[in-house]
């Protein structure tokens, strides 16, 4: 910690002092990790692209129609060209960027909240617990996501919000199962059960003790989500489970795309370069953080 | 390091592998008997011809199994096989087919009366083809020679339906019992037979030497199932397909190809779009007479089938069935005069009309998004609703829906839209005329009578009326007749591509 | 240790109840029926309930489920699928091999890719060796699974006309849907080894190692790598069990006979046995694969496995 | 072989990061001769442990780093020795007990293993298997272990325990050389007492040499035959054992740690602290590092910085012995 303290300091000061001095100590790391840097820019771009999409190209561009100007090759007019109903290419990327990441991030933030809180009291608490919830969760993650995407939607009606359940659902047991691994291996370190024998509670160890030095895999598989969230999505509502046409949505888009592959490669090349763009940058500043937050590591 | 130098070495192992190993089946066998290679949508479901009704099986039974007569899909006109000829009794209700003589089995029995009643009596009890037996009461075998066939009512259009019934040999069905339909059989008549069978894998057919009509000019075929149509091109240009309908998108390039022969035929299909009379705001006609002046059948054209389909005035396609009117009413784009309507009915500027469903996947989608524009530029606002097919067939059969991008393919007689207009379907059309809107039992009666008359001509008058009827109700709008596009290899020489299912036994190597 | 074995092996009953009765429910609530799907959209109502009669779909729910499940376990016979008729465990006999072929060639390519990589980008962090290797695993994982799979069929199939792009005839067929399946997963494992290698590459125990004289390789591997295998095998675990199937994407596109199609077809027709004999024997085969993990944890480490000692009383 | 075995000239060793430079050894030297044990003594982050792990070029790769100075182990200067070389050193010339037992033992390998795999890496007498693994159980009796448990896991051993087996680990190759560091930090009084008491008897009858790294004087009397008290990275006084235990002449600092030792025999309620903290290592004062709480400095000793003092083999680093009786000034550049 190169927080050193020369003059004598009351007791609270340090405290406050190493508070802050924790998040400007990460902060300070992670600025120095140019990758995560460009990372953590490269996901608020999207973002704001996201969210100012109305002002860059009106939502009418990406789903007017016109027949005579279909698949048409990028030009200065239409940047990303234009798909097999001749709308604008670049617009469709650009407003499905607000359902994609939405999709993207509530499922994977939410299997990441899930998937940690039962992985980690499964991992850490084992016995019995352990094997009826890792028992039902084989149960789960035998559904196929479609299967259970159409009980869903039957139930809930369809619409993005169900989807993103339905996504949820199915993911949870994978996590899970990964956090568990992670968390059997910490429950064994002798820390632990220096707090077990200090009487810390069973919440508290998991809370402060068991995840935190979970962060780096947590982290790691929460970024790796998104990507396989936003595709899980196109392929439900390919089937007709999920996000009604005309409303653009990437996962849709590349899968729109796939047909014309060998006539009009950019139809699938933009959207697919946009998730790309989007799990990268989200994996790569997921990285950064994690390596930043490590406290051992010190570069 | 040394780590990562083993897998780089791993994988140009591996790649100096891939260079080794050759292509198979495409050795310059003499061309005699080369095996013709084709491939399905999706696996043989079953070898039963009576046990199913999907177009990927059919494909395949048509080689091997054979109606009375074959309806061909292009004129219309039948071709007797198992049958040489038929004899309608005065009011129409009895029919008498002449069996022909020495038509041998695949398994070498002799083709008798008894194997046709069999056969025909078989299909009214099996589920799936039951339909294409609709109105049949009796039918039985006289002596070797003769099957008298009678109905409860007239129906012109039996002999359509029959051309769907293939005829089996009764002691490999009887010996094969429940286990018939799911392994190989030697229960058909046509040019070809079974000689290996593994569902989802592979079934390979081999020409009958003893078939009635003379053996085959191809030896053997193999069937492959590729559900993926970009997987089903690839084959076919790397050469280990001989024949496919291409995908839409890649046809100009296989046009091109000086390698391939190509043919597009426009096919017995109709897609068009249902407008559910019971929801307002469509339970205003003038509504729907706006909408039908307001689809731009050509962009539906151009965006659903590259342009490749054929826009569409009737449901049913004049110069395909038997019976259909050639002129009547009809709607073409004009946005005026959609704009009249619009002004004439209960909502001048424009209302919102609700929901599109349509099955995922397919073109019916964009068929429904042009549809959506189509309706915006009149003021129309709609929404569109992606389900999954079975979700989407419950809701056109029980009538809950607005409007709908769908499709159907006619059996070679007008009479086969029926099914999608007369109450007594009620489990398969989508609009059901009955009730106090429509004076039905009038239509109804125009479709009983236009099977109960033999003259063709007679007929096409009855369904003319009968088509103005339908089309004044302005529910079902047709829009384009999509096209098939055919790609072989230039050694193969096919003299005609049918619609939906090609006859192998016309194709020969050249 | 067997003791455990054995009372996991039990659990497969629970676990085979809960899919099919889940399975059962799913499908009752899902609309449509077999009849309609079967015989599409021309078919006559009279036709299609002769049809759900036939196939008994119009039996009341429980003594449907009890049927079923009593032919499954007393017989081990899962029924006859309502489109082919034929025996579904006969179908998922044939299938079954080309899942577990597909899912295991996947998951061997991504090992041999994604572990050693995922070592050497933890051991060099933070520089190019770490980067490349890692962005790549990036751009891999995040693809639609049919995109690797066409490029590889046009670059091999047709432009170089070395493998025919479909089928199982010989087993060069196998080598594409391996590579497209293995390099997205392989993405991942490479991710997950890094960062479980970061984690243990630190400790001090590896400095012991050194300590006494091991070279690098030796340190990082045999000291390292061991401790940081328990993340590699449940990510190796879980997607070789997601693999066998969820491969849809690839089996449709290789026109390879896999259980993941054969499910999703059932599905999509309401074959409600397919569906449930095809999901309860993925789900044995899930559970069976869950359970390898576990006890390999066990292998790997012995804390672990101390504590399925101490279970059994004796700690 | 000389009978020296070990000479440190002007050794330094930095920690560079991207934030600042820490001097943690600023030109330290000593001798060591075969079979002695030297002390080194001073509080946390006086920079023992740095020396240890430069002795054995074990520094953290991307940060470590020796500006100057010389070790010469057997006449080889280990400071430009080969990878190569400095592995057939490790473990098996210079071996090194580190603090903390707990985390020093490979969890997932059991214990017999890890040791017989140092006698793997040090094979030159080409034992075959059983071989190792007598060596194996001799090396644990030697530290009061039955050889039986060598299957068991570290999981299985308590803290003493795995120290002896860390201990075996350093001895089973017989080195000259072993840097114990902390040894017994870690564990409670009664093991400690055990696990000195063992590695005094083991050095005596395998005759190595031993630098015991420790801020605990009570050891460093009882095992060492020469002291270095080491300060903000220098040695301030170095000497025989009988030099600094006897009263007298001490580097102030020196004279403070004894000050901070709780005697038995004599009833003082307040024992006495050097005030103050260690000097930041990133910026150290001009002149003596220990100026700020020397109790008798003057304004030289702030900036400046004093010369080595020799009485004999006692050498103090503090301007109080200029002049004063037997005590020599020294060169600075020797």
């Amino acid at each position: 910690m190169s927080g050193r303290i020369n003059s004598a300091a009351t007791e609270t000061e340090v405290l406050i002092f190493k508070k802050e001095n924790r998040l400007k100590e990460i902060w300070r790391r992670l600025k120095k990790d140019k990758l995560a840097l460009a990372g953590l820019f490269l996901v608020c771009f999207f973002i704001i692209m996201a969210i100012f999409a109305e002002l860059i190209v009106p939502y009418a561009a990406a789903v007017t129609i016109n027949p005579h100007n279909r698949l048409a090759r990028p030009t200065n007019e239409f940047i990303f060209g234009t798909d097999g109903f001749g709308r604008d290419l670049f617009a469709r990327c650009l407003h499905g960027a607000r359902v994609s990441l939405s999709i993207g991030f509530i499922t994977a933030i939410a299997t990441a909240i899930a998937g940690s809180i039962i992985g980690a009291i499964v991992g850490y608490v084992g016995g019995k617990l352990d094997d009826i919830v890792m028992r039902a969760l084989d149960i789960f993650s035998a559904i196929p996501s479609i299967l259970f995407a159409m009980a869903v939607v039957a139930a809930m009606g369809p619409g993005i919000f169900n989807i993103c359940v339905a996504i949820t659902v199915t993911s949870i047991p994978g996590f899970v199962r990964i956090v568990r691994s992670a968390v059997l291996g910490i429950a064994e370190q002798e820390y632990i059960e220096a707090c077990r024998a200090g009487g810390t509670s069973t919440a508290r160890i998991l809370f402060r003790h068991v995840l935190p030095n979970a962060v780096g895999t947590l982290i790691v598989n929460t970024t790796a989500n998104v990507s396989q969230m936003i595709l899980t999505a196109a392929i439900l509502s390919f089937l007709g489970l999920g996000i009604n046409p005309p409303q653009p949505e990437w996962g849709s888009l590349v899968s729109e795309g796939r047909e014309f592959l060998r006539t009009a490669p950019h139809l699938t090349l933009f959207p697919g370069l946009m998730i790309c763009l989007a799990s990268f940058a989200i994996s790569v500043f997921g990285d950064g953080l994690r390596d930043a937050l490590d406290p051992r590591l010190r570069t | 390091m040394k780590k990562i130098n083993v897998t780089v070495a791993l994988l140009l192992v591996f790649s100096m592998f891939f260079a080794a190993c050759g292509q198979d089946g495409t050795g310059d066998v003499s061309s005699e008997d080369r095996t013709l290679r084709l491939s399905t949508r999706a696996p043989m479901t079953t070898s039963d011809p009576h046990g199913t009704i999907n177009i990927e099986d059919l494909m395949v039974m048509r080689q091997v199994y054979e109606p009375l007569f074959r309806q061909n899909e292009l004129t219309g006109e039948f071709v007797p096989l198992v049958a040489t000829d038929h004899a309608i009794s005065g009011d129409g209700t009895v029919y008498t087919f002449t069996i022909r003589q020495g038509v041998k089995f695949h398994n070498g029995d002799e083709l008798t009366a008894e194997d046709v009643e069999f056969s025909l009596q078989r299909a009214m009890n099996s589920p799936r083809v039951r339909s294409y037996m609709a109105g049949v009461a009796d039918v039985r075998a006289e002596g070797d020679g003769t099957v008298i066939v009678t109905l409860d009512q007239p129906n012109a259009a039996l002999l359509s339906n029959l051309a769907f019934v293939f005829i089996v040999n009764k002691r490999e069905v009887t010996e094969q019992g429940e286990e018939f339909g799911t392994k190989l059989n030697l229960a058909g008549t046509g040019p070809f037979r079974f000689t290996y069978l593994v569902h989802d894998i592979e079934w390979r057919l081999e020409a009958f030497p003893d078939y009635h009509q003379g053996e085959a000019d191809i030896k053997n075929i193999h069937y492959v199932p590729i559900a993926d149509l970009a997987a089903a091109l690839i084959a076919f240009e790397s050469g280990s397909l001989d024949w496919l309908i291409a995908p839409i998108a890649n046809w100009d390039g296989l046009v091109a190809n000086p390698a391939f022969n190509t043919e597009l035929s426009i096919g017995n299909h109709i897609s068009y779009a249902v407008l559910n009379h019971l929801n307002p705001p469509l339970d205003d006609i003038n509504v729907r007479l706006a909408i039908a002046h307001a689809i731009d059948k050509q962009a539906m054209n151009l965006i659903a089938f590259d342009g490749l389909a054929e826009n569409a005035n009737f449901m049913v396609h004049p110069d395909k069935n038997v019976g259909a009117p050639s002129e009547g009413v009809t709607y073409n784009l004009d946005l005026d005069k959609a704009r009249e309507y619009l002004a004439k009915s209960a909502y001048p500027n424009g209302t919102h009309v609700g929901t599109i469903n349509v099955s995922a996947g397919g073109y019916f989608e964009r068929m429904a998004q042009v549809l959506q524009d189509n309706l915006m530029a009149i003021g129309l606002t709609s929404d569109i609703n992606r389900m999954d097919s079975a979700s989407n067939l419950e809701r056109g059969r029980n009538q809950q829906f607005d409007i709908m991008t769908t499709g159907f393919s006619p059996n070679g007689d007008f009479d086969s839209w029926k099914m999608y207009c007369h109450t007594d379907f009620r489990g398969t059309f989508y609009n059901q005329y009955e009730g106090d809107v429509f004076d039905w039992e009038h239509m109804n009666y125009l479709w009983a009578k236009g099977v109960s008359v033999a003259d063709v001509a007679e007929r096409e008058a009855i369904y003319r009326e009968l088509n103005d009827w339908i089309m004044g109700t302005a529910t079902q709008l047709p829009i384009f007749h999509r096209a098939g596009a055919y790609v072989w290899t230039a050694a193969l020489n096919v003299p005609v591509n049918y619609p939906n299912y090609p006859i192998v036994y016309e194709w020969s190597w050249k | 240790m067997h003791r455990f074995i054995i009372r996991r092996l039990l659990m497969l009953i629970p676990i085979v109840l809960g899919v099919s009765l889940l399975i059962f429910m799913i499908i009752d609530m899902i609309p449509g029926d077999p009849g309609s799907m079967l015989l599409g959209a021309g078919a006559r109502q009279e036709d299609i309930d002769m049809l759900n009669e036939e196939l008994g779909y119009n039996q009341p729910f429980f003594r449907r489920y009890a049927n079923y499940m009593g032919n499954a376990i007393f017989r081990f016979d899962l029924g006859r699928s309502y489109a082919t008729k034929r025996p579904v465990l006969d179908e998922i006999g044939n299938r079954l091999p080309v899942s577990l072929i597909v899912a295991s060639s996947a998951i061997f390519f991504s090992l041999i890719v994604g572990v050693p990589i995922g070592v050497l980008s933890a051991v060099k962090q933070n520089t190019l060796a770490d980067r490349i290797p890692t962005g790549l695993a990036l751009l891999l994982s995040s693809q639609p699974g049919f995109l690797i799979g066409i490029v590889l069929m046009l670059i091999f199939s047709l432009r170089l006309n070395l493998i025919t792009p479909h089928g199982i005839a010989n087993w060069t067929n196998y080598i594409m849907p391996m590579v497209s399946l293995g390099l997205p997963n392989a993405g991942r494992q490479l991710r997950f080894t890094r960062s479980s290698m970061l984690e243990t590459i630190r400790q001090d125990y590896v400095r012991t190692a050194r300590a006494k004289g091991a070279t690098e390789r030796t340190a990082i591997w045999r000291h390292a790598m061991k401790n940081a295998l328990l993340p590699v095998i449940t990510i190796a675990g879980n997607n070789f069990g997601v693999l066998i199937g969820g491969a849809i994407a690839t089996e449709t596109l290789f026109g390879l006979p896999g259980l993941g199609s054969f499910i999703v077809t059932g599905i999509r027709s309401k074959d409600v046995p397919v569906v449930t004999g095809g999901i309860i024997v993925f789900a044995i085969i899930f559970a069976l694969v869950m359970l390898a993990v576990d006890v390999s944890y066990a292998f790997v480490d012995p804390r672990i496995r101390a504590k399925y000692i101490r279970r059994k009383g004796l700690a | 072989m000389s009978e020296n075995l070990l000479t440190v000239k002007n050794l330094s060793v930095e920690y560079r990061t991207d934030l600042e430079t820490v001097k943690a050894v600023n030109n330290i030297s000593f001798t060591l001769n075969r079979g002695e044990t030297l002390g080194l003594v001073g509080e946390t982050g006086a920079g023992k442990t740095t020396t240890a792990l430069a002795l054995m070029r074990l520094l953290p790769e991307y940060t470590g780093r020796i500006p100057n100075g010389e070790i010469i182990f057997d006449e080889k200067n280990l400071v430009t020795a080969s990878d190569a070389e400095m592995r057939m050193i490790r473990g098996g010339r210079i071996a090194m007990i580190f603090q903390d037992p707990m985390t020093s033992l490979n969890p997932v390998m059991s214990v017999g293993d890890q040791i017989s795999e140092a006698l793997e890496f040090h094979n030159e007498l080409k034992r075959n298997k059983e071989e190792i693994g007598k060596r194996v159980d001799e090396v644990l009796n030697m530290v009061g272990i039955p050889p039986g448990r060598k299957y068991d896991y570290p999981h299985q051993f308590s803290g003493g325990m795995k120290q002896r087996v860390v201990i075996a680990m350093a001895l089973a190759c017989e080195p000259d050389l072993l840097i114990a560091d902390e040894p017994t930090t870690a564990l409670d009084v009664t093991i400690q007492a055990q696990v000195i008491n063992m590695i005094r008897e083991l050095r005596d009858r395998l005759g190595t040499a031993m630098i015991m790294i420790t801020h605990d004087l009570g050891i460093v009397a009882q095992t060492c035959d020469n002291v270095a008290v080491m300060y903000a990275g220098e040695l301030i006084e170095v000497g025989t054992a009988a030099d600094i235990y006897k009263s007298g002449d001490h580097h102030p600092y020196t004279a403070g740690l004894f000050g901070s030792i709780p005697n038995l025999k004599t009833r003082s309620r307040r024992l006495t602290p050097i005030p103050g903290l260690m000097p930041d290592m990133s910026n150290l004062p001009p002149g003596c590092s220990f100026s700020p709480r020397c109790p008798n400095r003057n304004e030289l000793c702030e900036t400046t910085r004093s010369s080595i003092y020799r009485n004999g083999t006692h050498a103090v680093n503090c301007r109080l012995f200029d002049g004063r009786g037997r005590w020599i000034k020294e060169e600075k550049a020797q």
